[in-house]
């Protein structure tokens, strides 16, 4: 039974486990549960990765109604990849919350925050699976309707505003993206993503499918935090509690990411997108000026978690550039910074969230001199930077190798100036945190903070060896990448 | 509003009136309008009446958010459960033929029965709750 | 009259950009949750207006019919529905808590309690 | 064509309300006409045949909604505060926003077309084969909780996301431990 219905149960087990949980009441036996959750649902995306990689695609009708006339689960390379990535990281992320999240949300309501939790990791997996336009906007709103909340759960009442701003700029997306999909479906009459790439290369002129693909491109760039669409993430990050920062930052975006990629390239196809329409311009200027202006705000922040909140920004802007290139190269390159970004944001939340652990703030100043006395910790931020800024053998650098290759490739040398530059400038605000806690006196009341408990380094570690290894051992990650990249551009052709 | 005469009687009178007509809504949505969203909102909004009129001490007494908290879950549970339930029976999530393999229409209306009376549930739950958080939060 | 063809459209441009400028444009925040129902509202009056066909009857089955309109739509913005009065409900669940932590529900001046403290 | 002049009628009553809704400075009367502007629209589903949508957003929109609306304002500051007449940055966005949408109408199907893409293919599907395969009469509740049960099941999850939001967001941990004391 679990074999050919594993598409489903991907979604339906942190689903059932998100309902289950507001009856426990007890926090442990919560995080234990959403813990199981996690490592299930990890466990089947290697295994639906292994199987789309040998067999090809895998389709699963809901329902037993055959598609377009009922929804449809299909399982490619691209998102077989992404699922890999959402659910790894929130197996370690969970692992992380058992103690940050007793610590930051109070102990009546720790139960619905895990049941909140898992709704955003359903959302954020179903959206991936899914092969139904309309489907891919309800779970949408789920896992926003649960981001939303887990933001405003931070302790200050900033975190209300940011998480009342992302509200209103999320459900403006959300809305746009609910009216691109309308567009579509006037002009041909289905909801299904296959139906649709099949239907839509005859309507190439039509202004229904033109104006709706205006609207999904910038709903989804909204979600992606695409420049300069960006504006609910910086609050957002800087306030929400340090478990939920770490998630978002490793997987909404990268969500985000998937959905402008699945629509530019399976549903419209290469030839609409960037050819008839020039998408790709439009992307390569929007992040061009994402990397430049992301990392130059970043620099001036004091406060560590808003400065990494602007480099996500330049970060999504690299992933930006892969997918605006739009040749193989280009597009491995972006799909696998998708896969390291998760990797390296997720690692430097989670140091960060080490230091909060133990120091309360996140500010600059607070963390002077803690490189002694949190050694592992720190040690963690700055491998972790390294990966950042792209210095080898970290994975970092193995994107941006791509990346400054792609660019070579098609003529676009600029652009490999700008990942330079982009790099140059990770590397001044990074080097100002690992100043602050290495070369700076702790301040009094630091003088006896101790290093952060292992059940948060673990989890962190974990994170930071992946980049380690991923920037040594690339087979996995660059061969997963650049076969998803040689799908999506191959649907040109039709051939899945 | 507890002490006005005609308002606490007239809500005496429609209150069972309401709930009868949202498990009427929430049972016939296959062959009219409505179904378990529309009939959930209404037997909620029995209750908002129920809260308006008599006040919260009365209505926590009736319905604690003790009970409708897992109410809210039992609702999606049931719907969720019913496509376990066919996936155990051999078939695909939400196949509702599997219900019925004999006559498959048979399991498909049985199937879309208990998932409206799930969606009924955890809605008006939902609905109850969203009322009483926001109101109460103002009461502090 | 060929410009009635496309009546039902316009007015949901309309509708939805006046919800559209309520929502970015006042500082309340009440007014931004209300210009946002208005904007979710608009949107599904083009998807009910993509299901009409001119002389159906309500998709229910029915022995005189001769033409239904296309129920699809019609399940899909039952759907868009719950989610808007979903999201309406977080929306003023924070209003509430943002008018209890800095008591006023006008943008510009939580902008300056913000400030103030310095951060 | 009397039908047409009616529709013409409450459409354009609804853009009033839309407009009132956004004008007014009171919180109460805005939100009384996001009340009046919700049951226009069920009005208006009604004619397009749209009766379960219409009976929902009767219930939600005019309903629940204007509930919560008036629950919330009960403490907030009932007016909101004077402001600029016009905002220009966001009339601007609003412009092209609109813009883009009314250049992708010129081509839509005429409205009511029988022969649109969106009547030909999936739809029709529905309507011949419901009763048969479901024994349910009403297409619209045979494709969302059958045909589209997926859906469903995840707008009915919407919900619940919607009430642990709130649960989260606003309920009272004071008196939440004293209850469980008691």
């Amino acid at each position: 039974m679990i074999g050919n219905n594993l598409p489903v149960l991907i979604v339906v087990v942190p689903l059932l486990a998100a309902l289950v949980i507001p009856l426990v009441r007890k926090g442990n036996v919560a995080w234990f549960v959403a813990m199981t959750a996690c490592i299930a649902v990890f466990a089947g995306a290697i295994e639906l990765l292994v199987r789309v990689s040998d067999h090809g695609p895998i389709s699963y009708a809901l329902g037993n109604w055959p598609p377009p006339i009922g929804i449809e689960y299909r399982i490619d390379r691209l998102n077989a990849f992404v699922l890999l990535i959402v659910s790894g990281i929130s197996v370690v992320v969970t692992l992380f919350a058992r103690l940050s999240v007793a610590r930051e949300i109070p102990a009546d309501r720790v139960h619905f925050f895990y049941s909140a939790y898992l709704m955003c990791i359903t959302g954020l997996l179903g959206i991936t699976i899914t092969g139904d336009a309309f489907n891919l906007y309800v779970l949408l709103e789920i896992s926003s309707l649960a981001t939303y909340t887990l933001v405003a759960m931070g302790a200050q009442p900033h975190a209300l505003r940011a998480s009342f701003n992302y509200l209103v700029l999320g459900t403006i997306g959300a809305t746009f993206l609910l009216i691109g999909i309308g567009h579509l479906y006037m002009a041909t009459g289905t909801l299904n993503m296959l139906d649709l790439h099949q239907r839509l290369p005859s309507l190439m002129e039509s202004r229904t499918v033109r104006s709706g693909f205006a609207f999904i491109i910038v709903g989804a760039s909204l979600k992606l935090a695409l420049f300069p669409l960006h504006l609910w993430l910086p609050s957002a990050y800087t306030h929400a509690p340090s478990a939920v920062t770490a998630l978002l930052a490793a997987t909404a975006t990268k969500v985000g990411a998937y959905i402008l990629l699945r629509f530019l390239f399976t549903i419209f196809g290469v030839g609409f997108s960037f050819h008839v329409l020039r998408a790709d311009v439009a992307l390569l200027i929007a992040a061009a000026v994402a990397i430049v202006a992301g990392s130059l705000i970043a620099i001036r922040q004091q406060n560590v978690k808003r400065m990494l909140a602007y480099s996500s920004i330049a970060q999504i802007g690299y992933i930006t550039l892969g997918i605006g290139l739009a040749s193989v190269t280009g597009l491995t390159a972006g799909i696998l910074h998708l896969f390291n970004h998760a990797l390296m944001k997720g690692a430097l939340f989670l140091a960060l969230g080490c230091v909060v652990y133990r120091v309360g703030s996140a500010h600059i100043d607070a963390l002077a001199g803690l490189g002694r006395r949190m050694p592992w910790t720190f040690a963690a931020f700055t491998l972790a930077g390294l990966s950042l800024i792209g210095i080898p053998p970290t994975a970092g650098f193995i994107s941006k190798w791509y990346l400054v290759r792609a660019a070579f490739e098609t003529g676009w040398w600029p652009i490999a100036v700008l990942v330079l530059v982009g790099s140059l400038l990770a590397l001044i605000y990074i080097w100002r945190v690992v100043e602050a806690a290495y070369f700076r006196p702790a301040p009094r009341a630091h003088r006896n903070v101790e290093e952060a408990p292992l059940s948060l380094l673990v989890p962190t570690w974990i994170l930071v060896l992946a980049n380690l290894y991923f920037g040594i051992d690339t087979d996995l990650s660059v061969g997963a990448a650049s076969r998803a990249a040689a799908m999506l551009l191959g649907t040109v052709t039709g051939s899945p | 509003m507890k002490e006005n005469l005609i308002v606490r009687e007239a809500a005496r009178l429609l209150i069972p009136f309401i709930l009868l007509f949202g498990f009427y809504v929430i049972a016939h949505g296959e062959i009219s309008p409505g179904g378990g969203f529309q009939g959930g909102v209404i037997l909620a909004s029995a209750f908002i009446l129920y809260t308006l009129v008599y006040g919260s001490k009365d209505s926590e007494r009736v319905l604690s958010f003790r009970v409708s908290d897992p109410l809210a879950s039992l609702g999606v549970l049931i719907y969720a459960g019913v496509g376990v339930a066919t996936m155990l029976l051999g078939g695909l999530f939400l196949d509702y033929n599997e219900l019925n393999p004999a006559h498959p229409p048979a399991g498909q209306a049985l199937g879309i029965s208990l998932v409206e009376l799930g969606v009924g549930i955890t809605v008006s739950a939902v609905m109850i709750t969203l009322f009483n958080e926001i109101t109460r939060a103002l009461r502090k | 009259m060929q410009w009635l063809g496309h009546y039902n459209y316009w007015i949901y441009i309309a509708l939805m950009m006046i919800g559209f400028y309520a929502v970015i444009a006042k500082p309340n925040l009440v007014k931004k949750v209300i210009g946002l129902g208005l904007f979710q509202t608009a949107a599904f009056l083009l998807y009910i207006s993509i299901g009409m066909v001119e002389g159906g009857t309500a998709p229910i089955a029915w022995e005189h019919a001769i033409l239904y309109v296309n129920p699809l739509p019609h399940v899909l913005i039952l759907t868009a529905i719950v989610v808007a009065v979903s999201t309406l409900a977080v929306a003023l669940a924070l209003v509430i808590a943002i008018n209890r932590a800095y008591g006023t529900v006008e943008s510009d001046q939580i902008d300056a309690q913000d400030i103030k403290p310095g951060r | 064509m009397t039908t047409y002049t009616l529709d013409i009628i409450l459409l354009f009553l609804l853009v009033i309300s839309a407009v009132a809704a956004i004008s007014v400075r009171s919180l109460l009367a805005a939100s009384m006409f996001l009340a009046i502007y919700s049951l226009l629209m069920a009005q208006i589903w009604v004619h397009l045949q749209a009766v379960d949508v219409a009976f929902t957003e009767a219930a939600v929109g005019a309903g629940i909604s204007t509930v919560l609306l008036v629950g919330t304002l009960v403490y907030i500051k009932a007016d909101e505060a004077p402001a600029p007449l016009v905002h220009w940055p966001s009339l601007a966005a609003v412009m092209i926003t609109g813009a883009v949408l009314i250049y992708g109408t010129l081509d839509m199907p005429p409205f009511g077309d029988p022969t649109a893409p969106t009547n030909l293919h999936v739809a029709p599907y529905y309507i011949a084969h419901s009763l048969e395969q479901t024994q349910v009469p009403n297409f619209v509740t045979s494709v969302l909780a059958s045909y589209r049960g997926y859906d469903t099941l995840f707008e009915t999850a919407v919900i619940f996301t919607a009430g642990i939001s709130l649960i989260l967001l606003l309920r009272q941990s004071s008196k939440h431990k004293r209850k469980k004391r008691s």
